[in-house]
């Protein structure tokens, strides 16, 4: 159970939200809509504790996450703008290497058929350096697969460089993922439609 | 009534405003009596001449290099803990001033050392970590300054103080732990100062002008930097607009 | 816990140290710059033999301290470029002992090669046998030194306009007692005189260092991502 | 087309300085790390005044280089990042001069302030007048050809692995002549001997690397596009 | 008049494509499709001149774009995945220099109505890095409004980041461009309707 009260967040002289508060409880997904620069980012990483706001709380199941730390962590997924990648090691390395981070341990197979799982396997060995743009976003959200345990998925414009299939597949995910109850808080400015009903919250 | 009150700059500015006169005025008159005492009043000393007299400047310089040094990484560490924007200001207020006290001692230091040393400059540990020390000062400055948001650049600059500030105790007890060419201290409060009367209340007289001048610098700064930081504030508007 | 935590640590330094190795370029200019910077002295300052080696430690050693801050541009910065550095501070674990395996993992690669090859320099200036002895030993516990306090500099500078030059301005005044000393120990058993004191203070900047700059690290990286 | 040549070159130029100018920091803190790093020999080989005058010529030098190595990593790799190179590769103007015009603008930014501040650090050192001029001049002759050679490491590191590592590691020792000619003028003056080789040799190594490194740089520019 | 015969291109062991051939008279815009990592960016950045192929040639106007050289280059724009933005200067100076890199002189004043016209007034004297990723990609775009008289763009996810407005904006833009007998070659994962007819690509 995420809760937002009275959240308002100021970037230099720009207040870009002020005064916001939602609930979001478990199977409930987020989509957070606005233009260019209105602040959806902003808000994200606010949410996933890695900014602090102006004013206001961020609450999960009642406690401040600040006060949570690392325990409100190990709940929560956050993919950002940046895929977070090692130009330097493959994709199966990098995926291990992440996982390992947010501290689930992983077995290189495991990371190939979750690869392979999402059509990579052709790639699954090569320097991140050599893929694509859309391939490298696609490793990048691959970790989803090992986070159903994770409540609370933080996605900041997940879709962008995505092929088709690649969409569909992670809507899909995304869908399992919020029908085991999970809560996902995700923006985009694709028209994709998710296959499953989302609570809109839109940023001026 | 609550002291926390003060921790605001709204409410501070205005305090600050009608304290520096006061400060300012007593660093001129401590100044002016503590330099008639140490070039006049003080006599002659016995060895090293009238060269000695630089230590009414040297030593005086050199504490508050030091002293404000601390009171800077106390406030920045009160800024970065409790996130007070008004601690922060102080900090940033106290640091040209530290810089400045410090380049003097290094300054008026190395004109002593020409005729007692026979060298302007030796790389002794006391000098040295005075040297580093205004390394220091600079270092946090362009901190400060490299960074546009002023939250972060308070922040940041503060972890940097912090950081340095075992540099201080460095610098005092350098004399102590290795045999440098600088003399130690002869001041102290456990026993009786090993110098004349006259020149030590000169000294002390001079120490105290430097504290007035030093605080009347830092708030005046101080007010300039709220006000650069407040200027989108309403309150700031209406002083101007009233 | 626990468990994770020592998995965690194991598997970002060995993700480093691969790095290392993978794009051998950083590792290997640091180690020739060092190399190369020694190997001018007697290029700059003239051939006779003793002066060189009245000056050796102190030209091994300043080698030493400019060659780890050159390394230490690249101790975060890509990190914080690809966004790892924020994927650290969301980990499960405390992002101090995250930062200090990342700067063990940096010395690895980076200061380890220098006392390795220390000697062989200090040969090349004429330091004899014990010299060389206290030399390495100095470097082994001057150079973790040098990285802990270095990565303070480097957290501060993140992504902040003045770059690498900045994080030298802002370590290089830290560095200066590991100098003294460092370079005072071999200096010293030259000079035929006693080197525990050297050496002892050496291990208790290296104490302090491991127990405070961890903290301050981790808190420049927060302050960096907000 | 020569007309849009010098208005593209002029705006390149003018970019680079007013980035560098707005991270004021950048251009102060390259020459702090210069100072610093010049006072740091005294504290590693000791106060005494006479042979400290005898290493300062070597001493300033290597701290030359090593400031202008540091600031060298900025040179490319930030325009490599976002795309800028890609489209300087792209403007309608000969790659080479445009690099010519950066790399120039870089040395504005970054090699001029060394040499400026150079004679104080000197006087520190206690070189005598005659040296101090001597000193001024061989920096002035030898920062740009720094920059010059440094701008094809720079290129070549772009991006590439392992490879370009090795290739960037072969530019290291070209700096070894502009410093054995640039401290050896000094120390020449310093013995009372004649300087005329050692800024022939300059001026000879200063043209070449204008004639040579601006194509090889162009062309590593090229490779790591592709 | 662009042409492309037989262009084969390779990436380590893999051939993305091979033995492409087509031709783009003026007042056509080729839409290269295919799914991430089939060799959208790399064709472009071949026919951008950036990259070279394994095999085959690449024409303007009959002659070689490699003999053709900085000529060439006086008749394209490439807009490429990343933006070629300086985080330091702000939104107007970036743009200044990156027209004046491609030998195109304008005023400040001129830069600043353009930046408006793009809804971007407020943030034109903002440094780069404190803009979000779309008003990023945004101010990068804006090149385009000077590059009328360059008869080929080629734009690489042009539409990534944008939001909705964005996007008909820019669809405008190319649509006016193709009008007044331009070239576009474009990829984009997005289904935007452009407004114009465009020729097909795809890539496998
Ligand atoms: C650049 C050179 C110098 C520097 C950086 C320097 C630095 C300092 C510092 C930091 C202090 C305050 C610490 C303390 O009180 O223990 C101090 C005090 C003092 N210095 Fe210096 N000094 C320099 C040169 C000299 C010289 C040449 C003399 C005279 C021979 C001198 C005489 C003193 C005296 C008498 C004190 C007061 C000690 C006391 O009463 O506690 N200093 N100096
Ligand atoms: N120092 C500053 N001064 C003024 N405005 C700022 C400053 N820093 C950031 N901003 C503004 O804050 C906003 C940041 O927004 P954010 O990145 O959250 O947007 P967003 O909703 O994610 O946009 P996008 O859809 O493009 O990703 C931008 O409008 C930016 O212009
Ligand atoms: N050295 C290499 N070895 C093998 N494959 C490589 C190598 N370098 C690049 N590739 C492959 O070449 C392709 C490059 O594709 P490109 O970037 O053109 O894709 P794209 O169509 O632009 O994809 P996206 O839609 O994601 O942008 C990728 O599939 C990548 O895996
Ligand atoms: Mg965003
Ligand atoms: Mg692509």
């Amino acid at each position: 159970m995420l809760e937002v009260t009275a959240l308002s967040c100021t970037r230099g002289e720009r207040n870009l939200f002020a005064d916001l508060s939602f609930g979001l409880s478990p199977g409930i997904a987020l989509r957070v809509r606005g233009d260019n620069g209105s602040g959806k980012t902003s808000l994200l990483r606010i949410l996933a504790g890695l900014a602090g706001a102006a004013s206001g709380e961020v609450r999960w199941n009642g406690s401040l996450i600040r006060d949570l730390g690392e325990e409100f962590l190990t709940k929560m997924v956050f993919v950002g703008h940046a895929n977070a990648l090692k130009d330097d090691l493959t994709a199966v390395e990098n995926l291990r290497f992440a996982l390992a981070l947010s501290g689930i341990a992983v077995t290189e197979p495991a990371c190939r058929s979750a690869l392979a799982e999402d059509g990579l396997e052709r790639i699954a060995d090569l320097p991140v350096q050599w893929l694509s743009q859309g391939q490298k976003r696609r490793v990048a959200l691959t970790r989803l697969a090992f986070c159903g345990s994770r409540p609370l998925w933080i996605l900041d414009e997940p879709f962008s460089a995505l092929d088709g299939d690649a969409v569909a597949r992670l809507a899909k995910r995304l869908q399992r993922h919020v029908g085991d109850g999970g809560t996902v808080v995700l923006t985009t400015h694709q028209e994709v439609e998710l296959g499953f009903a989302t609570q809109g919250l839109e940023l001026h | 009534m609550n002291i926390w009150k003060y921790s605001s700059p709204q409410v501070f500015y205005p305090i600050a405003g009608t304290m520096v006169p006061w400060f300012a005025g007593a660093a001129a008159v401590l100044t002016v009596c503590g330099l008639y005492i140490g070039f006049f009043v003080a006599p002659t000393d016995f060895q090293q001449g009238e060269a000695y007299r630089i230590i009414f400047i040297h030593v005086p310089a050199a504490w508050m290099s030091m002293f404000i040094y601390l009171v800077m990484a106390f406030w920045a560490g009160i800024g970065l803990a409790f996130n007070t924007r008004l601690s922060s200001m102080m900090a940033h207020a106290l640091a040209p001033t530290g810089a400045l006290m410090t380049f003097i001692a290094l300054w008026t230091g190395a004109l002593w050392g020409k005729p007692t040393w026979g060298t302007y400059w030796v790389w002794d540990a006391r000098l040295t970590s005075e040297l580093i020390l205004l390394f220091l000062y600079i270092g946090y400055m362009s901190l400060a300054a490299a960074i546009d948001d002023p939250r972060r650049a308070d922040k940041a600059s503060a972890v940097l103080a912090l950081v340095g500030a075992i540099n201080v105790p460095i610098i005092y007890f350098s004399v102590q732990w290795w045999n440098t060419l600088h003399q130690g201290a002869s001041v102290s409060l456990t026993r009786a100062p090993s110098m004349a009367t006259t020149m030590l209340t000169g000294m002390l007289v001079m120490v105290f002008a430097f504290w007035m001048y030093s605080i009347a610098v830092s708030l005046m700064r101080l007010r300039h930097i709220i006000l650069e930081r407040e200027r989108k504030a309403a309150w700031v508007r209406e002083m101007y607009a009233g | 816990m626990n468990a994770g935590l020592i998995r965690t640590c194991a598997a970002l330094a060995a993700r480093d140290v691969m790095i290392a190795l993978r794009r051998r370029a950083d590792v290997l200019t640091t180690f020739f710059f060092f190399v190369i910077a020694v190997s001018l002295f007697p290029l700059g300052v003239g051939p006779e033999p003793e002066r060189l080696q009245e000056i050796a430690p102190g030209v091994v050693w300043v080698a030493a301290l400019l060659a780890s801050m050159l390394a230490l541009a690249r101790l975060f910065a890509t990190d914080f470029a690809d966004g790892t550095l924020e994927q650290m501070a969301l980990a499960p674990q405390p992002l101090s002992v995250l930062v200090l395996t990342k700067v063990a993992a940096h010395w690895l690669t980076t200061g380890l090669p220098l006392v390795v090859i220390s000697p062989v320099l200090g040969l090349q200036l004429g330091l004899p046998g014990d010299a060389l002895q206290v030399l390495v030993w100095s470097l082994l516990i001057g150079t973790p030194v040098l990285s802990l306090i270095g990565s303070v500099g480097a957290a501060l500078t993140l992504g902040v306009r003045g770059g690498g030059a900045l994080t030298a301005l802002l370590v290089l005044p830290l560095y200066i007692p590991v100098l003294i000393f460092g370079a005072g120990a071999v200096t010293a058993v030259q000079a035929g005189l006693g080197i525990a004191g050297q050496f002892s203070l050496l291990g208790a900047i290296l104490m302090l260092a491991l127990a405070t700059t961890p903290w301050a690290t981790a808190a420049a990286v927060r302050i960096a991502l907000e």
